[in-house]
């Protein structure tokens, strides 16, 4: 692997995901300032125009996302981000791309809600991402990184799934994954085939086709097409692109599930309860949709109890209780934070502890 | 090994600056590192925190509880994270701003510096954090005076590097009175 | 004699009242107060006008003007 | 024997779902006439909104992308940025541009962004059933305004041609009719103006074209262009308020 | 019952949502017009300016959303009315009167979408309905009619819960049910105790307290305990206020399950199935959030098999499986409807048929 | 002795947040000012926007509802057709009011609704960390124009309070500063004649204040003062704008 | 007894209204109804439809696949709906401007009535719906003539009711020709 | 001489073209074209300018005028 020979870097997981996106090629930006996300458009608003790359500060969320659409419809790689609030807005523009088949990426870093809520780690916006916030029933692709790595990787991969299926892609993270630093090797563009765009809005020579981007469907069966079209799609991506991590599964009589920022401190957890000659293990989803429900399907025959953890009053935890097998059980640990407040590992294994199975 | 430490103070202080220079010098080590930074909830003057966790291996969790080393600048930091520090940990207090009579930490090893003191005789008040610095490598252990040295280089942005040598007599300082 | 009060524990040394004051009785100390700010001060009260320009120019509201 | 008026090219052979006098189709033909004489459409992207000019893609010959109510100016802007060697126009109505998106457009004009904009001002809301609009006149009766327009509650009709040439950014405003052949006339002038600031990278251009909307004014398609006349345009005044290049 | 003394009258669903409105005491409504719910907007801009109410047209669903909130805030109660697009748009300010514990009515009148769609039945914004489509993790009350009767009863229902739980609730319903007409007894508004509004915004006489309305929450560990207040409060909601229908459950060997006007639809193919001799049941929520859990989980210790009907690729059938009996069974039939096509009772009776258990 | 200045009853006796210099404080005080002399606080709901200010409840001693950013004008409109009898204002940053809240601004305003809006233009994205704004002047680096603001590219600065002043809907639109003791007083005086507009219910009234945002601007609060001097005021000229029934 | 009625038309063609008379006349009867209305993709001039259900009891479904009665304004409307009447069903055409030779619905009673004759015959085609509507009562006997009378009062704006007298010899006018 | 065709099957009757012929050469008919409107139609060809005025108020582009 040549990655190996590539110099490590030190940086901020909002700054990982700027560099991410500029590896990836992503000729345009739009966005609007929100904390604790603006370093990414910081970072992007001195280097895209370096590179010959176009950066906007919109007007607005809706004003960034439907830039967003419009650069897409050309055919380039684009890029928008926001958190909580912002992200709400955009909703009607992510249905629009939804159902124009628009590629295109989104990055969330969560912060605290609803309403203006706090800048605080939180991860409350699950089900605005995996299940659409907008209207008329669409699924985007959402990775949720659990590291710098991870918010550099899975950002490129973004572009990289988003371009593939014509379905727009979200990076969801929250303010500890966005705001931390850690040593990140700047991996190359991975070289993936992509399919030839033929669908872009290009101006044309006479004789070619009019190519025409919308999400208007009016004629007889059109809609009910499109919606078993992309239904099919959603099935492909899950049959293909579903990603996790696992740790110490394998004999794991407790398999603590979690994503993002929590996954990481579930893991110092685990391994305290480890120590502590508990067999615990971590089931880690990196694809939210695809949600890796074989995954959890196969863990759960094995293993029968799951500790579900989120930053929230439970969201993650009603795919976790649809995937698993019948007989499997899922208790749940929801630690929506506020101002300064995180859960530690130390209160993980606490709750590991508790929830761990006694054999009679 | 999986080393943590915990750094608070007030907006002023350095205590960002003072996280990333033992993250760089953690890298320079070949460590993998993760560096986690908190605001109260004001940004200006208000409190500043961050955990530093380096380790061959994986990192693991970039937040904390109960670090095993916490070098707390001012008072607040003090009354709100001393008790924090784990059993056998380490709690290297600013002992300039900071009076800790008023608690009592069986279990954790206390090691009052007199950084703003130390920094002000070095000749600038805002070389706390070097110091600082200073203490928890020698009471840690964690990371070599080289290291740190090199990771100035690295954090300082270049026009700033003619203060290197001062930053490092600084540590030093630091160190030494941490020795006791 | 019109005078005025500086609050200490509001006073955030930005010196804004330092340039409002025709006679300039108003400057910025060079100790700063329990908030960490370089406070203002005020001198010679006998030439103390009770204009109030000082305490317009304060943001912070930390002045308060007396006059008979 | 020539043909000397015929159907342009870039507008596609067909019939239109627009009602009988409809000034739509009007515009189309002029936007599409000046695609033809400026030789542009091959380079030509258009923006359509959601309006009755939803079906713009139908209608002319041209690769175009669908924009969310009101969002045009904003599509255009994403468009235009990755491909400036595109011409990039928005075909908004009036609810799309002076309600719903009354600030893309005018961030839109703001920054300068080196598209075309053409605007419909019908003083109603076509598609969706005349409902009140930005521009209603005042006193007007809407299905949302069923005792009149009532300025004191529901403000003045907006003037967007003189709004938008009040900011820098704005190249070429101008107001247009379509009432009556010397207005047809001279808003193909002005349309084509527009294009010409946007082909020759002379910035924002905008046109705002008068028009009439027989069926929810309840009108006939002849009475309806009076009240162009009697009514609309004492109150828009047709100028070109904005000509910073002189073209 | 003074209700049987009332005379019937025979008005469009919408129609009857913007009566009930008013005989709720509804004194403000913001909208903004879309197909297929200009119906309310048009006649209460008629209705309310003549009782003394206020209408506004705003510029937007985003202005509209934030009158609401505005005029929510000082008590008065208010409501706003849109579409698949326009209830994208609203999220934020969802999410904001959510944080911000304000009540309010909002009206779905579904189409069919993503994106612009169309103006078709669909129930394809269910999850955008019961999961919040808007950011930080909040539940809003969603009302599902399924007659013009519904659209007005529950409309005032809507009203009064949103007011008790101080939760936005919405009505939520396709354009069959938003378009049809049907003979309504407009019953008066219902004798409900409701708590009196001390949080409102009023301008106050010196010495009594401030009033904020806000969802700012940065004190330590608040923002956490008001997720903990709403997730009790969700919790009260659901055990207090879960509203549904059954039909024919009782000896049922299949028991249908849908909502809004496929309920209905699916009520004549049940009437189909019976007279072919087999034994079918329907279970419609009414609330969809609180989703009448316990009685689905009742239902299914005596039919183990469902068969789920929407008018969306599937959606709330996530919300049955997670209801009923661990060996219980859901089946699917999905029908996101396009331009002019519906799904026909006859078309339903064949699903029945298809899915009735034979026995062996 | 008499206190001659003192703190104003609508200002809570607590310290604020906002940094050293900083001209939020300056114009907080004198909006609770103008309150306690039309004996209104008892009538008044403050409309907080998100920004630097959104800590409004804090310090005034009056109801307040806090909008989302950039909707203030519409939650207040909420409010003030709820409660017609009832004082109401907004207070917004540039960022809340001029670029997502532009629209929300424009339609209040030529609604002509009863309220009076604050408007802090300071140039920047405080709260968020000095980010580029629709006010900040050309050529100024931001942390999102680094290289200074590109008019080509982002447009020149917003005029609000020209702008608002062309609506038929504005009956009062004045741009004031805080940079010395002449200017506060003007200020003083032209946000009491906007609040008395809205006492005898005479329409909607603006008062845009130029401020300093020294964190921001990467300057002392000395300097900062000095820029709105040297560079604010001749871009935003302080003027009256429009006083439609000369209170 | 549940009874069910599909009309169709093009959009002058007064569909909905014919819709809205019925509707009004089975709540005259003390039935339940339901009047769902449809259009084609395009509002205007495009196609028209509605279905109207009424019963003593439940209406159930308000849209109805097979209709029992079908009532077919014009070509395209017969095209695309004829083959969908219920076996046993009925269809009522517009003979005036419906060919039907070229479908055969095996199953289905097919009455021909002349509705524009019929309506420019009494004086206004317009009345093409009021034609329709006889023909309907006739040939279902699911509602008396005297509840489309009363209906009409409902259905039209006062100051239409002088025309009522002229939509009853209409719909008189419909029902013989049904007759046959 | 000039003359114009006027596109039966995309007139809608408007009437609009009748407004722009300075001669008056084009009126409505009475009897509906297929699309149920009542067409525009050309008389008194022989006055024809060929000033495609009424081509020019044409909304459906129905109109096409022949000139040398
Ligand atoms: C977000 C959103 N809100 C509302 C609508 C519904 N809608 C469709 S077209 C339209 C207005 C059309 O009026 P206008 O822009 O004046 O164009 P016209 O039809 O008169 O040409 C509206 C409100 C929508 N599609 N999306
Ligand atoms: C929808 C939304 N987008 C973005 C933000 C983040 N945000 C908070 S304050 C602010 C701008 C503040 O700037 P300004 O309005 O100029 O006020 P100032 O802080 O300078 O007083 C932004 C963008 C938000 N809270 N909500
Ligand atoms: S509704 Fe009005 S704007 Fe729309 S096509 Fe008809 S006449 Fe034209
Ligand atoms: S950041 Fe700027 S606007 Fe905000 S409080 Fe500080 S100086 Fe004032
Ligand atoms: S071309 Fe001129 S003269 Fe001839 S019919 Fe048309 S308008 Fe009349
Ligand atoms: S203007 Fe065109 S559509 Fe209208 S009547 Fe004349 S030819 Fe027909």
């Amino acid at each position: 692997m040549q990655a190996a020979a590539l110099e490590k870097i030190f940086v901020k997981g909002n700054e990982a995901v700027a560099m991410a996106a500029l590896e990836a090629g992503c000729r345009c930006y739009f966005g609007y300032p929100i904390t604790p996300q603006s370093d990414i458009p910081e970072y992007l608003s001195r280097e895209l125009p370096r590179r010959g790359g176009e950066f906007i500060q919109a007007e607005s969320e809706i004003g960034a996302i439907n830039m967003l659409l419009g650069a897409s419809a050309t055919g380039v790689r684009a890029m928008t981000s926001s958190s909580g609030p912002g992200i709400s807005l955009k909703q009607e523009g992510i249905s629009y791309m939804a159902g124009s088949e628009l590629p295109g990426v989104i990055v969330d870093i969560m912060r605290a809600g609803p309403g203006l809520g706090g800048i605080d780690a939180s991860q409350a916006d699950y089900w605005q991402a995996t299940r659409g916030g907008g209207h008329g029933g669409y699924r985007i692709i959402v990775l949720a990184p659990a590291s710098v790595q991870e918010m550099y990787d899975l950002t490129m991969m973004a572009f990289d799934l988003s371009d593939i299926y014509r379905i727009p892609a979200m990076v969801l993270a929250d303010s500890v994954i966005g705001q931390m630093k850690e040593s990140v090797i700047p991996n190359p563009r991975p070289v993936t085939v992509l399919p030839p765009k033929e669908w872009v809005v290009r101006g044309r020579e006479a004789g070619e086709a009019q190519n025409v981007v919308k999400s208007l469907y009016l004629g007889d069966g059109e809609m009910e097409k499109f919606h078993w079209k992309m239904a099919a799609r959603y099935e492909e991506l899950a049959e293909k692109e579903c990603r996790w991590e696992e740790v110490q599964t394998a004999d794991a009589e407790l398999i603590v599930t979690a994503f993002g920022s929590v996954a990481r401190i579930a893991k110092t957890a685990i391994a305290m309860a480890r120590e502590a000659g508990m067999k615990v293990g971590l089931m880690r989803p990196i694809t939210l949709f695809p949600f890796p429900k074989k995954a959890y399907a196969a863990l759960s025959e094995r293993c029968k109890l799951f500790l579900d953890i989120e930053l929230s009053t439970g969201q993650m935890i009603d795919d976790v209780r649809l995937a698993i097998a019948r007989d499997a059980e899922v208790a749940f640990y929801g630690r929506p934070p506020g101002a300064g407040s995180l859960p530690t590992p130390e209160e993980l294994f606490e709750q590991i502890r508790k929830n761990y199975p006694t054999h009679a | 090994m999986r080393y943590d430490v915990f750094f608070a103070g007030y907006g002023g202080q350095g205590v960002l600056l003072a996280g990333n220079l033992l993250s760089y010098a953690a890298i320079h080590e070949g460590k993998n590192v993760s560096f986690f930074p908190a605001y109260g909830v004001e940004k200006r003057g208000g409190a500043a925190m961050c955990t530093i966790v380096f380790a061959d291996g994986d990192t693991g969790s970039p937040v904390v509880g109960n670090p095993s080393v916490s070098v707390l600048l001012n008072q607040l930091s003090f009354d709100k994270y001393a008790a924090k520090v784990k059993q056998g940990g380490i709690c290297i207090v600013n002992s300039s701003l900071v009076d800790t009579s008023a608690v009592a930490l069986p279990g954790v090893e206390i090691i009052m510096v007199p950084m703003n003191q130390i920094a002000l005789d070095m000749g600038d008040v805002r070389m706390v954090n070097m110091v600082a610095c200073g203490a928890y490598i020698e009471k840690s252990g964690a990371l070599l005076k080289e290291s740190l040295e090199a990771a100035l280089k690295k954090a300082l942005p270049e026009r700033n590097h003619k203060l290197i040598p001062a930053n490092v007599q600084a540590m030093e300082a630091g160190a030494l009175a941490a020795r006791g | 004699m019109p005078y005025i009060v500086i609050d200490e524990t509001r006073c955030k040394g930005c010196g804004l009242c330092t340039t409002g004051c025709p006679k300039k009785l108003v400057a910025l100390s060079d100790s700063p107060n329990s908030l960490g700010y370089a406070m203002a001060v005020f001198s010679d009260p006998e030439k103390c006008t009770g204009c109030t320009l000082c305490a317009q120019m304060c943001p912070d509201v930390a002045i308060t003007v007396f006059k008979e | 024997m020539k043909q000397i008026f015929t159907r342009p090219e870039s507008l596609k052979d067909v019939a239109t779902h627009f009602c009988p006098g409809c000034h739509h189709g009007s515009v189309h033909r002029l936007v599409a006439e000046i695609l033809d004489d400026l030789g542009i459409r091959s380079q030509t992207i258009g923006v359509a909104s959601v309006g009755c000019s939803v079906f713009l893609y139908g209608y002319f010959d041209v690769d175009v992308i669908e924009a969310p109510h009101g969002r045009a100016p904003a599509v255009a802007t994403g468009a235009k940025r990755a491909r400036p060697d595109r011409i990039i126009f928005t075909y908004q109505g009036d609810g799309d541009l002076a309600a719903i998106g009354m600030s893309e457009i005018i961030h839109a004009a703001n920054r300068g962004e080196d598209i075309t904009v053409i605007f419909v001002n019908n003083t109603t809301y076509g598609m969706t059933g005349g409902q009140m609009a930005p521009t209603t006149l005042p006193g007007q009766k809407t299905s949302t305004s069923p005792y009149g327009r009532d300025t004191a509650k529901d403000g003045s009709p907006f003037k967007m041609a003189e709004l938008l040439a009040t900011l820098d950014g704005v190249a070429f405003s101008a107001r247009v009719a379509l009432n009556n052949p010397k207005n047809v006339l001279n808003a193909r002038k002005q349309i084509k103006t527009a294009f010409r600031y946007q082909v020759e990278k002379k910035g924002f251009s905008f046109v705002e074209a008068l028009a009439s909307c027989p069926t929810n004014w309840g009108m006939s398609a002849l009475d309806a262009n009076q009240r162009v006349t009697d009514e609309m345009i004492p109150c828009f005044p047709l100028a070109v308020y904005k000509n910073s290049a002189n073209l």
